[in-house]
């Protein structure tokens, strides 16, 4: 038996952690932009558009994202279609957290007043000039408390990668485990490293809901 | 397309192997495969004159990374059954089975009839898994974890009575001395582990039998035997 | 494409696919009744209890927010036979859910809580009403109704993420996915069809949710 | 023995003392208008009053049990001492007799049947016996205060305290809430008010307390109040200069 | 030509139809005060003029172009129509000056030193020059309508919709906001306004549209509609009966 140290093993783990830092990424800032696209949809003015983004986010959102890992990865290599293995992730994870974040924005976009839109409008603004000046400036300030803290569902879900082979955080701490049979000391350090990770942005969403309300109360 | 000439064409064999699976396969302190199958992977590549390329799989996804034309071969610790072989090919055997059920001194346990009204850790899909569901009483129970890491777990913190499991990984527990120090209370026999490789390979699939049926008399697998299971190759492998 | 799908196969395991989307109907069903149990009483708790447990319950819920599921899951069905508690596979999972469940709900609650306008608290009281009580029957309902939608969605998400149940033995949709691809090497159709349920299992949770939401809301009251 | 007798009450927010050191006491039966100034601290001697805030100094006794700031005391308090706001406040995931109901059963654990025909009583007392089963969101504002106050009513307070209960109201529906009132007055309950409906006062008070910057600044009779105002300040509030 | 041509226009939301056919021709430089009880139609018919809601039936045309329901040409009308709302909707992240300026570098491209100009001469003309760089919520409501005109004056419309503009404001500043419109219509802004300010109506109006369930019930200049309404509904609604 090869015997790891504490120091093996946190080394490990840290160097693991690097993947699910760059996966996190990529799906946040992947996601933010398919995500705009999808609101856009969402709330356009034709019905087709906004059936389409509802199916879409109701698919998304409805199925295990490790099943949606498994088939951009694996179902599309059935097709003959060779996806390496990060484009896979940053696909699948792409379009999850998309879902998600055009629904978290659909809400702040309909928290700006009517009126908004209705001025704009008899400004003689176009529909998109109204959503860049207008709308998402107002949504925006809203929006970033709910994005931070879904980005922390964000690092979660990245552990989910290891079923097309990522050996992120979490398939680290199982495979260290496997070979050093200290599930406690390497699921104990697992969980603080992710808890390093999170607690800063769940923190930073509240702090900064905080500060928004109390700017509401000053108006 | 002749898998075969694909892998002499590219100069690498592209393997599946486990690394949450020790003593077949886990990972050293560099996290880099190795155990039982890597050492056969590596072999096989030598012979082939190609170079090993390993891809570490779990459970879930060792066949379809064959199936999707990722790998060319899963060698996994795999057992054999009617329906897989429905899916995909199987070599020679390339391993023995040299796991066991394992329990406490207090239980009498010496055949799977015994197992009546005991709980039983195995991991998901391996050998012992397929081989126990055959062979244990009705009423007993067989829990199945995702990985050796699970069914151990379970055993040690005394979720499960026994567990099937390798020899040389109930050492290692044993090592560690737990307060449930596990002995072996019988083997599970003839039921070695084969290499899986995609249907209609037939090329492909007589280089490995090949291979292995060399590696066997000239004591190479023999040697891989020694190292990671202690024990030599059994003479009906 | 060299890989021929068959179905029909699958017939034959009907009875661990049936068992799975049982367990996990169980797991969401306890977790989702039993989570915002929990998640009320940490709302109020957070909101407006006892100063001297409000700590208590903000770690909890900060531990349980800011760490995965699956090792949540582990340290209850491998850490606590250590301390003496050795809870079989399916309770572990529906005490795992409840709990996280309960994080989540706790938060989103809470914000109903606060959104409620300080005149109910105020009318509650001067009609002789405790604060509990003003809590219980004043307060309570309209916050939850406010924020009905975003527990709903939350409950959903929490349903889909007890997956990873099966790593524990715990034999949910999941886990039969995982055991019939571990028999027959098919783990497109075993994928395929799990996928497929746990759709229809989330729209119609959503359905019941919001169904469950229009029976304990009489009325779009909510402000 | 007055049943409401306030004595020498302070009352600080922070730094900022709003209540000066205020007097008053009332009778049973009597009805009482406070006037004054925004700010003049009018709200919040009745908050005072009620338990809402809790008072810096002096004291607080109703019907001769002092006000104490512990959840018994300020139950039994509030039992005593109704009061209705100028946002309605009525719950509104209970129907109109839900809300009557409530109180009665959570507080005085009145049998359901009971106060049900208590509540009925009540809605019928303030003109809306058959808006029982409408929603607080289905009825007008003025209706909306009225339910209030049938909601305060069934608790059978000894009095009421009103914190100007028709300036959310449309012009229209000031006078529903205020015949309403004026009727308690004439049953002879107990009714602290702030009020600015100047004619009103004059028409249905015994008292009239006018309050200027935290304290009692002038008070009497309506007649002699509003027809012989002695101080520069109510003058000026009044528009008599 | 008139300005505004609407010619028979229907509107129904849903099952319930609105304006029932109205006809109205408004002439350059005329000012025009709608007025008529709640829920008659007016809001809806300005809305209709200025596309923020489409026509079921009939026909708008604004200096000869008919109103049709797409981009360009909604943008096209908005260009010669401006509107101005009950809710002022400001818009709250932009300064004073942003507000005035937005809609001209971003509809008409126009540079920003020019519309820089443009905003501070509009903002002048509303008495608000040295509020450029303060935010809306800096400002009182009456400040803020002040702006909102300026913003609509900044797109130099042909005319001008206004709806219940000062209905939001607290007495003390409904009178600020009326000298400014005072002002447009004596330099010879088209001006449609509905309002409730039936003296500021006498005084300014050329003409005065009395709509009653969806229709025009009654027109003319204010000296005869005022003095002498014709219809029992007018009668009423002006509380001469
Ligand atoms: N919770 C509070 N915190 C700090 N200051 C307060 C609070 N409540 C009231 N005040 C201040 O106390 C003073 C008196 O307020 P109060 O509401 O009693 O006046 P009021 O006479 O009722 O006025 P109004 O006619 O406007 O209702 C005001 O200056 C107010 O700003
Ligand atoms: N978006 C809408 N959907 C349905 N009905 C509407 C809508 N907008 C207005 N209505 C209805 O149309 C009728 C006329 O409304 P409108 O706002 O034009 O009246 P108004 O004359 O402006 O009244 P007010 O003086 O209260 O502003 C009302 O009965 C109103 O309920
Ligand atoms: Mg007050
Ligand atoms: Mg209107």
């Amino acid at each position: 038996m090869i015997t790891f140290t504490l120091w093996d093993i946190l080394r490990n783990l840290l160097l693991a952690t690097r993947w699910t830092i760059l996966l996190s990424l990529v799906s946040f800032i992947g996601g933010g932009a398919v995500g705009l696209a999808l609101l856009f949809l969402r709330i356009s003015k034709r019905k087709a558009f906004r059936v389409i983004a509802k199916y879409y986010i109701e698919l998304f959102q409805g199925t295990p994202l490790l099943m949606q890992l498994f088939i951009a990865f694996f179902g599309l290599g059935l097709f003959g279609i060779d996806v390496p293995a990060w484009l896979a992730a940053g696909l699948a994870l792409t379009l999850w957290s998309a879902a998600f974040l055009a629904e978290i924005w659909r809400g702040c976009v309909e928290a700006v007043a009517k009126g908004q839109w209705e001025a704009s409008a008899s400004l003689g603004m176009g529909r998109l000039q109204q959503m860049r000046y207008v709308i998402l400036p107002q949504a925006l300030r809203v929006a970033i408390p709910p994005t931070v803290g879904f980005s922390v569902q964000i690092v979660k879900g990245t552990a989910l990668t290891s079923i097309i082979g990522f050996v992120e955080l979490s398939k680290a701490g199982t495979v260290v485990t496997n070979a050093t049979f200290q599930p406690f000391t390497v699921y104990g350090l697992v969980a603080l490293i992710y808890f390093a990770l999170c607690w800063p942005l769940s923190k930073s969403s509240q702090i900064l809901e905080r500060k928004l309300n109390v700017a509401h109360r000053n108006h | 397309a002749d898998a075969l000439a694909d892998i002499t064409a590219r100069g690498t064999l592209r393997v599946a192997v486990p690394q949450d699976f020790p003593p077949f396969g886990s990972v050293g302190t560099d996290m880099a495969p190795m155990g039982y199958d890597i050492d056969v992977a590596n072999l096989i590549a030598e012979k082939l004159g190609v170079k090993a390329e390993l891809v570490p799989v779990t459970s879930a996804n060792r066949v379809p990374y064959l199936q999707t034309n990722k790998v060319d071969l899963v060698i996994s610790s795999l057992g054999k059954n009617a329906e897989r072989e429905k899916v995909i090919d199987f070599s020679a055997a390339y391993a023995p089975f040299f796991n066991g059920v394992f329990a406490p001194a207090d239980l009498s346990i010496a055949k799977a009839e015994d197992l009546a009204g005991k709980s039983i850790g195995v991991t998901r899909g391996a050998v012992e898994d397929l081989e126990l569901t055959k062979i244990a009483p009705a009423d007993a129970t067989i829990k199945r974890y995702e990985d050796n890491n699970g069914t151990i777990s379970a055993f040690l913190s005394g979720q499960v009575d026994t567990i099937a499991t390798g020899n040389v990984v109930a050492a290692a527990i044993l090592a560690k001395n737990p307060p449930k120090r596990p002995e072996m209370k019988f083997l599970i026999k003839n039921s070695p582990c084969y290499i899986g490789l995609n249907k209609e390979q037939a090329a492909l699939l007589e280089k490995v039998n090949a291979i292995i049926a060399a590696a066997k008399t000239d004591g190479s697998l023999n040697a891989i035997s020694q190292k990671w299971l202690g024990a030599d190759l059994p003479s009906d492998l | 494409m060299s890989y021929h799908f068959e179905f029909g196969w699958l017939l034959e395991y009907y009875p661990e696919i049936i068992k799975g989307i049982l367990v996990t109907l169980e797991l969401i069903a306890i977790g989702g009744v039993l989570g915002i149990a929990l998640g009320i009483f940490c709302a109020w708790v957070r909101a407006l209890g006892p100063a001297w447990l409000k700590p208590v319950v903000a770690t909890y819920v900060e531990l349980i927010r800011n760490t995965p599921f699956l090792i949540q899951l582990f340290f209850i069905f491998f850490g606590l036979p250590s301390l003496g508690l050795q809870l079989p596979e399916l309770t572990a999972a529906n005490l795992a859910m409840v709990i996280n469940l309960g994080a989540y709900s706790c938060e989103i609650i809470r914000a109903g809580i606060q959104a409620t306008p300080k005149g109910q608290f105020e009318a509650g009281e001067s009609l002789a009403m405790t604060r509990f009580e003003t809590f219980r029957h004043v307060v309570l309902v309209p916050s939850l109704q406010r924020i009905w939608p975003a527990l709903s969605s939350q409950v959903v998400i929490v349903m889909l993420g007890s997956s990873v149940v099966s790593q524990i033995a715990a034999e949910d949709l999941t886990f039969a996915a995982n055991f019939i691809q571990s028999r027959t090497f098919r783990a497109f159709e075993a994928y395929i069809v799990s996928t497929s349920i746990y759709l229809v299992l989330a729209i119609l949770l959503r359905q019941v949710l919001a169904m469950v939401g229009g029976l304990i809301f009489p009325r779009r009251a909510a402000r | 023995m007055s049943l409401i007798e306030i004595t020498e009450v302070r009352k600080s927010f922070g730094t900022t003392e709003v209540l000066k050191g205020i007097n008053l006491n009332v009778e049973p039966g009597e009805v009482i208008a406070i006037i004054g100034k925004s700010g003049s601290g009018k709200s919040t001697l009745l908050r005072c009053i009620n338990g809402l805030e809790t008072i810096t100094d002096g004291s607080i006794a109703v019907a001769g049990a002092q006000l104490l700031d512990d959840e018994v005391h300020l139950k039994a308090l509030r039992l005593k001492v109704g009061m209705i706001f100028q946002q309605f406040n009525l719950f509104p995931h209970l129907t109109v007799g839900g809300n009557v109901m409530l109180s009665q059963t959570v507080v005085k654990k009145t049998p359901k049947a009971e106060a049900e025909a208590t509540a009925r009583k009540m809605l019928e007392r303030v003109g809306l016996g058959h808006r029982f089963d409408a929603y607080p969101d289905e009825l007008s504002g003025g209706q909306q205060q009225r339910v209030a106050i049938a909601r305060a009513l069934a608790m059978q307070p000894a009095a009421l305290l009103c914190d100007e209960i028709t300036s959310a109201l449309d012009p229209e529906l000031v006078a529903e809430v205020l015949a309403v009132v004026r009727e308690l007055a004439a049953e002879g309950m107990t009714l602290l008010m702030v009020t600015h409906e100047m004619k009103f006062a004059r028409d249905v008070c015994n008292r009239v307390v006018f309050m200027h910057q935290g304290r009692v600044h002038e008070a009497g009779r309506p007649e002699d109040v509003f027809a012989n105002p002695q101080t520069p300040e109510l003058k000026q509030f009044l528009g008599v200069s």
